[in-house]
C-alpha cells in the first residue's frame, strides 16, 4: 500500500489519530459525551459496545460522514476539521460501513473503483478494474465474478465487495464497522489476515465487533462505550471476553446461553419435503416439532436464506409442505403468516423496517388487522404496544419519536422481532437473529428464543454463527450448495462437525 | 397514559420535520392571494374565489385519487383521457333513453359513471402490477386508448347531454349552493375528507404509505402489494368518476379533447402540495391546496391586464416552479 | 360618445397558425376600436381548452363586461358558461363555432365562417377541375368543426367519381400532416389530389411530396387563407392553384358587429355567414395580409 | 474456494436478467416488422422503412438525452417546447441577416442552436438540483416556460426561414443522402454511438449510472452529484439542439405547436428501450430501437386498412403496452 509514513510494525507511542472531547448530539439528544481516544499506527484498536452505546456515532466522525457538536479531532497532532468523507479519505482514513454502501445496479468492479476509476483521462478501463477487484475480493478470500450486479449478490457478498472497495484506498486508518457481522467463519477468518496485514503495514486498525472472541484474537488494545460515554481502554491481553462483556454491559454476563430442554416426544408441526426453490435449493426435506428448536448451518451462500423465503411464500417454490399433516400451500407471504408462520428477514434495513417511518408505525405493521377499531386504526392501542414492546424487547430509544432507521443496528433488530411478535405466531423463523447484535441483547434474544419454544411455539433458527446454533438449537440441520447435506443431534453437535458438513471438505481434526 | 410524555417531543418534532412541508403549500396560497388582490381589485371578492375554488374542483378531487397513487409509488397519466372517457360514456347513457323517468336516469348514470370510473382503474391497476409495467408507460398507454375510445364515440364530434329534462335536475349539482356555498366546494372538502380519514386513519392508507415508502418491507411483512397498489387505482378511477358527475353538469358535452393535460395538472397540484413522487407520503389536504394554487394562477392572470396572452404559459411555468422553491425553503429548516 | 363599454372577448390560445390569426386580429381589432370610442374597453383573454375558456368566460363575467365575444374552442362544453354570461344581461356574440343549439337563448349575434362550405367548395372545385381524381384527406383534429368540414366536402363530391382514398388525422399541425402524407405515398401509387383542411398542414404535405419527388399529385387545396398560401396561389403555384377562405379576420367583424350595437343605432342581432370564398389567382390580392402572423 | 460451484448459477442467472432486458426491445421491433409485412407489402419496402427510420430522428436523438437524465435518476418533460423554443430563435437569428454569408450564417446558427440547447439543458439541471425540486416537476414548469416563450416569440403564428439561399444550403441536412443512407439516420447512429461511448466508456458515464442507482453511495464515493445530473440536463439540452438542427431544413417553419408531446414520446422510447424510470441502468441502443418501435407502429396503423382513425390513438396505446408486456415476459426468466 502506499502509505505516506510507513513506521515500525509495532504500535509507536505517537497518536495517529487523536480525540479530545468529542461529543454529538441529534437534537436534543446527546449519543456521544466527550469522547477522548487515540489510536496509533500499527495498532488493532477494537471499540465494543452495546448496540445504541454510540459506535458507528463515533466512527462516522472520525470518516467524515458526521460532523461533531463539540469537542475535536486531531491528526497526526494537528486539529482538522474534516469536510466530508471524501476529506477523510484523502488524509488516510477510510470506513467500511456498518450498512452496506454500494450502488445496486453496477457490478462488483465498477462499485469498487467507484468514484476513482482507473483509466486515462476520458475513458475507463473495465479490463484492468474488473482484474483489479477480482484481486482485491480474492485477497479476502472470496471469489466473486467482478461482473457480476451487485445488487444481486448475498449480503455477504456485498460485505466484501465494500470491503475491497475501501481497501484499495491509500490508508492509514481503517475502521471497519462490524465487518464479520454477516460473514462465515471462513471469511471472517480470511478477513481476520488481511487486518493483521494492514497492521503488519503499518497503519492503525479501528475495529468494531460484538463477537467478544474475534475481539480477544485480533485487538492490540480495546476501548469500551456505553451510553455515549468512554468506560475505559485497556490493552487486550488484559481482558477476558467475559471482562469485556462486563464492562460493555456494566454487570455481570454469566451465561450466554438459557438453559432449555428438549421436550421428549415432539408431534410434528411442520412437515417439509422435496422443497426447491429454483436456483438457489434443491429438494429439501426436514421436520419441525412442537416446541423445538431448530438450527440451520451453512456457509455464506448456502441457499438457507432461499430455501426459508421459499417455505413461507416470498419466492416461487415447489415441493409439500404439511402442516399438522394437512398439506398447505403458500402462494404469498400473507398466506403463511395467515397460518402462524412468520419470518425474519435477515436484511432488516432493506426487508424489515421502514426507516423513514416512526416506531409505532413499524411496529404494528404486520398485525395492523389487530389495532383495527370499526374502520380506524386505535392510535392509543397502537402508542400502548409501542411502549409494551420497548419493555419487553428492551428497545433502547432516547425518545419514542425516532425513525426507525435512527434507531442504532441492534435495537433495529430488536424492534423488528417485536414487529413479528405481534403476530402471536405459532411457528417463527430468525434469520440471523443476532447479526450484529451486541452481547447483552444477545443474551436476551436467546432467553426469547428459548421463552417461545417454552410456550410451545416452533422456531427455526437460521444462523452464520456456530456458536450460538450450538448453544440453543435441539437439532442443526446443515446445508450445502442448495442441498440439506446433515443432521446434528444432542452430544454430536460441534462446530467441527458442522464445518465438515458445511464445506464438504474433512478438517484435519476431524479426520 | 404513558405517552402524554412521549406526546410532546414528537409534535416538536413534527413540527419542525413535517408540519413544514404540510404548511408550506398554504403559505405559497396565502402569498398568492396577496399577489391577486394586487393585481385585481376584484380578486377577493368573494364571488371571484367562489368562482376559483369551484372550478378547482376537478382537478382537486382527481388530485386527491393521484395523491393516493403517488404515495403508494405509482402514477396516473391517464386520469385526463379518462374523464373524457367516462363523461362520454355516461352522457351517452344518459341520451340512449333505456330508463324513462329522468331522474332514475340521472340516479343509473351516476351510478354507472362510479362504476366505469372504477373499472378504468381497476385497468391500470392490474397493467402495473400484474404486468410489471412501469406506471409512467402503463397509464401512458391507456392514455392513448381511453382517448382514441372517446374519439371513436363521438366520431370525433361532440357527445352532449340531449334531455332537458335531466339537465335541470342535474344542473344544481355543479350550479347549486347549499347555505350559499357552491356544491362543488362541497364535494372536494367532501372527497378529500373521506381521503385523509383512508389514508391517514384505516389499516388501508397505511399499506399505502408502506408499500411507497419500501415495498420490500411491505411485502415482507404480509401486505399485499399488489392488491394495495391496483387498489389505489381503483380509488382514483372513482375521484375521475366523481369529477366526471361534476363536469356533465357544468360543461354538458365531451370531446376527445376533454380533460387534455388533466393529469400534468393533478399531478403538479400533488406534488406542489408537497407529496413526494417517489412515495411513501401523501398529503391530501396539501394536495387540495395545490388544486386551489393552479387555479388561482390562471385566475389571477386573466384578471390582471398585463401579461401578454401569449406569456401566459411561461408565467404560469415560473409560477410553478417558484412555488416548489418556496415550498422547498420552507421545508428545509 | 363618452358611452362606457366593456367587451370581453375570449378566443382560443394561438396553437396553430388559424388561432393565431385570430389572436392577431382580434388585438388588432381592440386597439383600433378603442381609439375610436374612447369609452369602449375591450378585454381580449385566450385560452388552451374548453374547460378554461369556460373559466376565462366567468373571469371577464367578474371583471364587468357588458357584451362577451367568443370564438369558443369548442362550441358545447361552453354553452352553459355562456348562457350564465347572457343571464346576467350581458350581449353575446358567438363566433364561428356554433353549438348543436345554437339560438338566442345562447347568443345574441352569430358570425362565422362557413365549415360545411369550406369542405364544399373544396369538393365542389375536385370535381369540376379533375372528375375522376383519388384524393386522400388530412383532417384537423377530432372535433365538431372538422367533422362538419368533413361533411360538407362528402356531401359536395357525392354521386362524382371523385373518390377518396383515405382520412387520417393530421392534428392541425404540420409535423403530423408530413407523417401522414408520407405514409400516403408509400401506400397509393397514384394520388391525383390531397385535400388537407387547413394551410398549416399544407406546408407539411408540400414538403412530403416533393421529397417522395412524386409527380401524379395534380395539385393540393387547403383551407383558411393564410398568407403563404394565399402568395402561392397569387404566384401562380401549380401545386396550391387555389385555397379556400376561412379569415380569421372574422373575429374582428364579430367584433365591429357589437361595438356596432353599442355605438350606432343599427339592429346587430341575427346570424351573418361570410362566404367560404374561393381564392383563385385572379382575387388573390384581395386576401393578402403580409403582417398577419398567419 | 466454497464459491465455485456457486457461480455458474449466477452466471446463468445474469444471463438471464440483463441480456434479454437489452434484447427485449430488438424483439419487439422484429415481431412489428412481421405484422407490418401483413399489414401492407410497401411496408418493408426500402423506402418505406427509409422513411420510418429518417423521420423517428427527432426522437430518438432526443432520446438519446433522456437515457442520459433518467439514467442518471432524473426527468425532462421540457424537452418537447425546448424544440419549439430553440428552433424558434435560430431560425430567427437566421432570419435576422446580421452576418452577410449564407454559409456563415448557417455555422453561426448552428453554433447557436447548440448554445442555447445547452443553456436550457443547464438551467433545467440547476433548477432541479440547486433548487431540490422533483425533476417532473421543475422540467413541467419549464415546459411552460419555454412553450410560452415560444408563442410569444411567434406571436403565435409561425416562424419561417426565409431567406432561400440557407434554405438550399441547410436542406441536404434532412433531405441529403449519403451513398443512399439519408443523412438523418446517420446523424442517429452518430449521436447514439457518441452516447453509448460516453454512458459507458468513460469516467462520467459510470458516475451517471452511479448517481442513478443510488444518490447517497455516489457522494460518499467523491462523486460531485449535482454535477453530475446537471450534466445529463446539458447533454440532453444538445441533444434537443441536434434534433432542432435537422427538424428546421424539414420544414423550414416552427410554430407554437412544434414539439408538442415529444416529451412522452421520448420517454416512451427510453423506457421501451428497456430503460428503467428509477434510474441507475440505461440502454442507449435500446432507446434508439424503442423511437423506431414508436414511428413504426404509427407506420403501420396509416398503412394496414382496416384501423378506422377514430382508433389510431387507442391502438398506438395498446400497441406500447403489449410491447412492455412482450419485454417483461422476456425479462422475466
Ligand atoms: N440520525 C440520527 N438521529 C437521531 N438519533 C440517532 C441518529 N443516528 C443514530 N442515533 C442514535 O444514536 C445512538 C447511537 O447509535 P450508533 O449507531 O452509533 O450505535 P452503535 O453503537 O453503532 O450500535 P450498534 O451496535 O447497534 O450498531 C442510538 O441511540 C441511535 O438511536
Ligand atoms: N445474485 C445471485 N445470483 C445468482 N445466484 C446467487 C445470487 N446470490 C446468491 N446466489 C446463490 O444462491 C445460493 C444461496 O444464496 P445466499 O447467499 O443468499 O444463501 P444463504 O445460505 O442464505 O446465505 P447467508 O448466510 O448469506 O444467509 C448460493 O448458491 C449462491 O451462490
Ligand atoms: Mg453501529
Ligand atoms: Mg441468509
Amino acid at each position: 500500500m502506499s502509505n505516506p509514513a510507513t513506521p515500525a510494525p509495532t504500535a509507536s507511542d505517537a497518536p495517529l489519530l487523536e480525540t479530545v472531547g468529542l461529543s454529538k448530539s441529534f437534537g436534543p439528544v446527546e449519543v456521544l459525551k466527550d469522547i477522548g481516544f487515540d489510536v496509533r499506527a500499527g495498532e488493532v484498536h477494537a471499540i465494543i459496545g452495546e448496540n445504541g452505546a454510540g459506535k458507528s456515532t463515533l466512527m462516522k466522525l472520525l470518516a467524515g460522514h458526521l460532523q461533531p457538536s463539540r469537542g475535536e479531532l486531531r491528526i497526526d497532532g494537528e486539529t482538522v476539521a474534516l469536510t466530508g468523507p471524501v476529506d477523510a479519505e484523502q488524509r488516510g482514513i477510510v470506513l467500511v460501513h456498518q450498512e452496506i454502501l454500494l450502488a445496486p445496479d453496477l457490478t462488483v468492479a465498477q462499485n469498487v473503483y467507484l468514484g476513482r476509476e482507473i483509466g486515462n483521462g476520458l475513458t475507463v478501463d473495465d479490463r484492468a478494474m474488473n482484474e483489479g477487484a477480482r484481486k482485491a475480493v480474492r485477497d479476502l478470500g472470496a471469489d466473486i465474478d467482478p461482473k457480476a450486479v451487485v445488487g444481486r449478490l448475498s449480503i455477504a457478498r456485498r460485505q466484501l465487495v465494500q470491503i475491497a472497495r475501501v481497501l484499495l484506498v491509500p490508508h492509514r486508518v481503517v475502521i471497519f464497522d462490524e465487518p464479520t457481522a454477516s460473514l462465515t467463519p471462513i471469511e471472517t477468518e480470511a478477513l481476520l489476515k488481511v487486518i493483521a496485514d494492514i497492521r503488519a503495514k503499518g497503519a492503525a486498525v479501528l475495529y468494531i465487533s460484538h463477537r467478544l472472541q474475534e475481539v480477544k484474537e485480533i485487538a492490540d488494545r480495546v476501548t469500551v462505550l456505553r451510553d455515549g460515554k468512554l468506560v475505559a481502554t485497556r490493552q487486550a491481553a488484559d481482558l477476558q471476553p467475559l471482562d469485556m462483556a462486563k464492562l460493555m454491559v456494566g454487570r455481570d454476563v454469566a451465561k450466554l446461553y438459557p438453559d432449555h430442554q428438549a421436550p421428549a416426544d415432539r408431534e410434528t408441526i411442520l412437515e417439509v419435503e422435496d422443497f426447491s426453490v429454483p436456483f438457489y435449493a434443491r429438494n429439501a426435506s426436514f421436520k419441525l416439532g412442537k416446541g423445538e428448536i431448530l438450527g440451520f448451518a451453512g456457509l455464506v451462500g448456502a441457499g438457507r436464506t432461499e430455501l426459508m423465503e421459499g417455505i413461507v411464500g416470498l419466492r416461487p417454490g415447489r415441493g409439500t409442505i404439511r402442516l399438522n399433516g394437512e398439506p398447505v400451500r403458500f402462494p404469498n407471504v400473507d398466506a403463511s403468516l395467515k397460518a402462524g408462520i412468520v419470518y425474519l428477514s435477515e436484511d432488516r434495513k432493506g426487508k424489515g423496517l421502514l426507516l423513514a417511518k416512526d416506531l409505532g408505525t413499524n411496529l404494528t405493521l404486520a398485525a395492523l388487522g389487530r389495532f383495527v377499531r370499526g374502520l380506524q386504526i386505535d392510535r392509543d392501542r397502537e402508542a400502548a404496544a409501542l411502549d409494551k414492546a420497548i419493555g419487553e424487547f428492551d428497545i433502547r430509544t432516547g425518545r419514542k419519536d425516532l425513525l426507525a432507521g435512527q434507531l442504532s443496528g441492534g435495537n433495529q433488530q430488536k424492534l423488528l422481532l417485536a414487529k413479528m411478535m405481534m403476530l402471536d405466531p405459532g411457528i417463527v423463523i430468525i434469520d440471523e437473529p443476532t447479526r450484529g447484535i451486541d452481547i447483552g441483547t444477545k443474551e436476551q434474544i436467546y432467553k426469547f428464543i428459548v421463552k417461545l419454544a417454552g410456550e410451545g411455539r416452533s422456531v427455526i433458527v437460521v444462523s452464520s454463527e456456530m456458536p450460538e446454533l450450538i448453544g440453543i438449537c435441539d437439532r442443526i440441520l446443515v446445508m450445502r450448495s442448495g442441498s440439506i447435506v446433515g443432521e446434528v443431534t444432542g452430544d454430536e453437535m460441534s462446530e467441527d462437525k458442522i464445518v465438515v458438513l458445511a464445506t464438504g471438505v474433512k478438517t484435519q481434526e476431524a479426520a | 397514559m404513558t405517552d402524554l410524555a412521549a406526546d410532546k417531543p414528537r409534535a416538536r418534532r413534527s413540527w419542525r420535520n413535517i408540519d413544514l412541508t404540510a404548511v408550506a403549500p398554504f403559505v405559497a396560497l396565502a402569498l398568492l392571494l396577496v399577489l391577486g388582490a394586487f393585481a385585481n381589485s376584484n380578486f377577493l371578492s368573494i364571488d371571484n374565489l367562489l368562482n376559483v375554488i369551484t372550478r378547482s374542483a376537478f382537478i382537486a378531487i382527481i388530485a386527491v385519487g393521484a395523491t393516493f397513487v403517488i404515495s403508494s409509488g405509482g402514477l396516473d397519466l391517464s386520469v385526463g383521457s379518462m374523464v373524457a372517457f367516462v363523461a362520454s360514456l355516461t352522457i351517452m347513457f344518459m341520451n340512449s333513453g333505456v330508463i324513462a323517468s329522468p331522474a332514475m336516469m340521472l340516479a343509473a348514470g351516476v351510478a354507472l359513471a362510479l362504476l366505469i370510473g372504477a373499472a378504468c382503474g381497476l385497468a391500470n391497476g392490474l397493467i402495473t402490477t400484474m404486468g410489471r409495467i412501469e406506471p409512467f408507460i402503463a397509464t401512458l398507454g391507456t392514455m392513448g386508448i381511453f382517448r382514441g375510445l372517446t374519439t371513436w364515440l363521438s366520431q370525433g364530434g361532440a357527445i352532449t347531454l340531449r334531455s332537458s329534462e335531466i339537465q335541470t335536475l342535474y344542473r344544481p349539482a355543479y350550479f347549486g349552493t347549499v347555505l350559499g356555498v357552491p356544491v362543488p366546494i362541497i364535494v372536494i372538502f367532501v372527497i378529500a375528507a373521506i381521503g385523509a380519514f383512508v389514508l391517514y386513519r384505516t389499516r388501508y392508507g397505511r399499506h399505502v404509505l408502506a408499500v411507497g415508502s419500501n415495498e420490500d418491507v411491505a411485502r415482507y411483512s404480509g401486505i399485499p402489494v399488489d392488491r394495495v397498489r391496483t387498489i389505489t387505482y381503483v380509488i382514483q378511477g372513482l375521484c375521475v368518476a366523481v369529477a366526471c358527475l361534476l363536469y356533465i353538469p357544468r360543461l354538458g358535452s365531451t370531446s376527445a379533447t376533454t380533460g387534455l393535460m388533466w393529469e400534468l395538472q393533478a399531478i403538479t397540484a400533488v406534488v406542489v402540495g408537497g407529496t413526494a413522487l417517489r412515495g411513501g407520503v401523501g398529503w391530501i389536504w396539501g394536495t387540495i391546496c395545490g388544486a386551489f394554487i393552479l387555479e388561482i394562477v390562471g385566475n389571477i392572470m386573466l384578471l390582471s391586464n398585463f401579461v401578454s396572452e401569449y406569456l401566459l404559459g411561461a408565467i404560469q411555468g415560473a409560477i410553478i416552479i417558484i412555488a416548489m422553491l418556496v415550498q422547498r425553503s420552507l421545508a428545509r429548516r | 360618445e363618452d358611452k362606457k363599454v366593456t367587451i370581453g372577448v375570449s378566443i382560443p390560445a394561438a396553437d396553430h397558425g388559424w388561432t393565431a390569426g385570430v389572436v392577431y386580429h382580434a388585438e388588432r381589432v381592440a386597439k383600433l376600436m378603442m381609439e375610436e370610442h374612447p369609452g369602449l374597453n375591450v378585454i381580449v383573454k385566450t385560452s388552451p381548452d374548453a374547460a378554461s375558456q369556460a373559466n376565462a368566460v366567468q373571469d371577464l363575467a367578474v371583471q364587468g363586461i357588458d357584451a362577451l365575444v367568443i370564438l369558443p374552442s369548442d362550441p358545447d362544453p361552453l354553452v352553459n358558461a355562456i348562457k350564465e354570461v347572457k343571464n346576467k344581461g350581458a350581449f353575446v356574440t358567438l363566433v364561428d363555432r356554433a353549438p348543436s343549439n345554437n339560438d338566442n337563448s345562447v347568443r345574441d349575434l352569430y358570425v362565422a365562417g362557413n365549415n360545411t362550405a369550406l369542405g364544399a367548395v373544396a369538393g365542389q372545385y375536385i370535381k369540376d377541375n379533375t372528375p375522376d381524381a383519388q384524393v386522400v384527406v388530412i383532417r384537423g383534429l377530432p372535433i365538431p368543426i372538422d367533422q362538419q368540414r368533413q361533411d360538407g366536402f362528402d356531401k359536395a363530391i357525392e354521386g362524382s367519381n371523385v373518390k377518396v382514398l383515405e382520412k387520417q388525422f393530421g392534428n392541425w399541425n404540420r409535423d403530423d400532416a408530413f407523417k401522414v402524407m408520407q405514409d400516403y405515398l408509400t401506400k397509393y401509387p397514384k394520388i391525383d389530389v390531397v385535400w388537407c383542411q387547413d394551410d398549416d398542414m399544407a406546408v407539411g404535405v408540400l414538403q412530403a411530396i416533393e421529397q417522395a419527388k412524386r409527380t401524379d399529385i395534380q395539385y393540393v387545396i387547403a383551407g383558411a387563407g393564410s398568407k403563404d398560401m394565399i402568395k402561392k396561389v397569387m404566384d401562380g403555384d401549380k401545386m396550391i392553384p387555389v385555397d379556400v377562405l376561412y379569415p380569421p379576420a372574422m373575429i374582428g367583424t364579430a367584433m365591429e358587429l357589437t361595438a356596432a350595437n353599442f355605438y350606432d343605432q343599427v339592429p346587430v342581432r341575427g346570424s351573418f355567414i361570410l362566404d367560404a370564398t374561393l381564392v383563385t389567382k385572379e382575387n388573390a390580392k384581395e386576401f393578402y395580409f403580409p403582417d398577419s402572423p398567419f
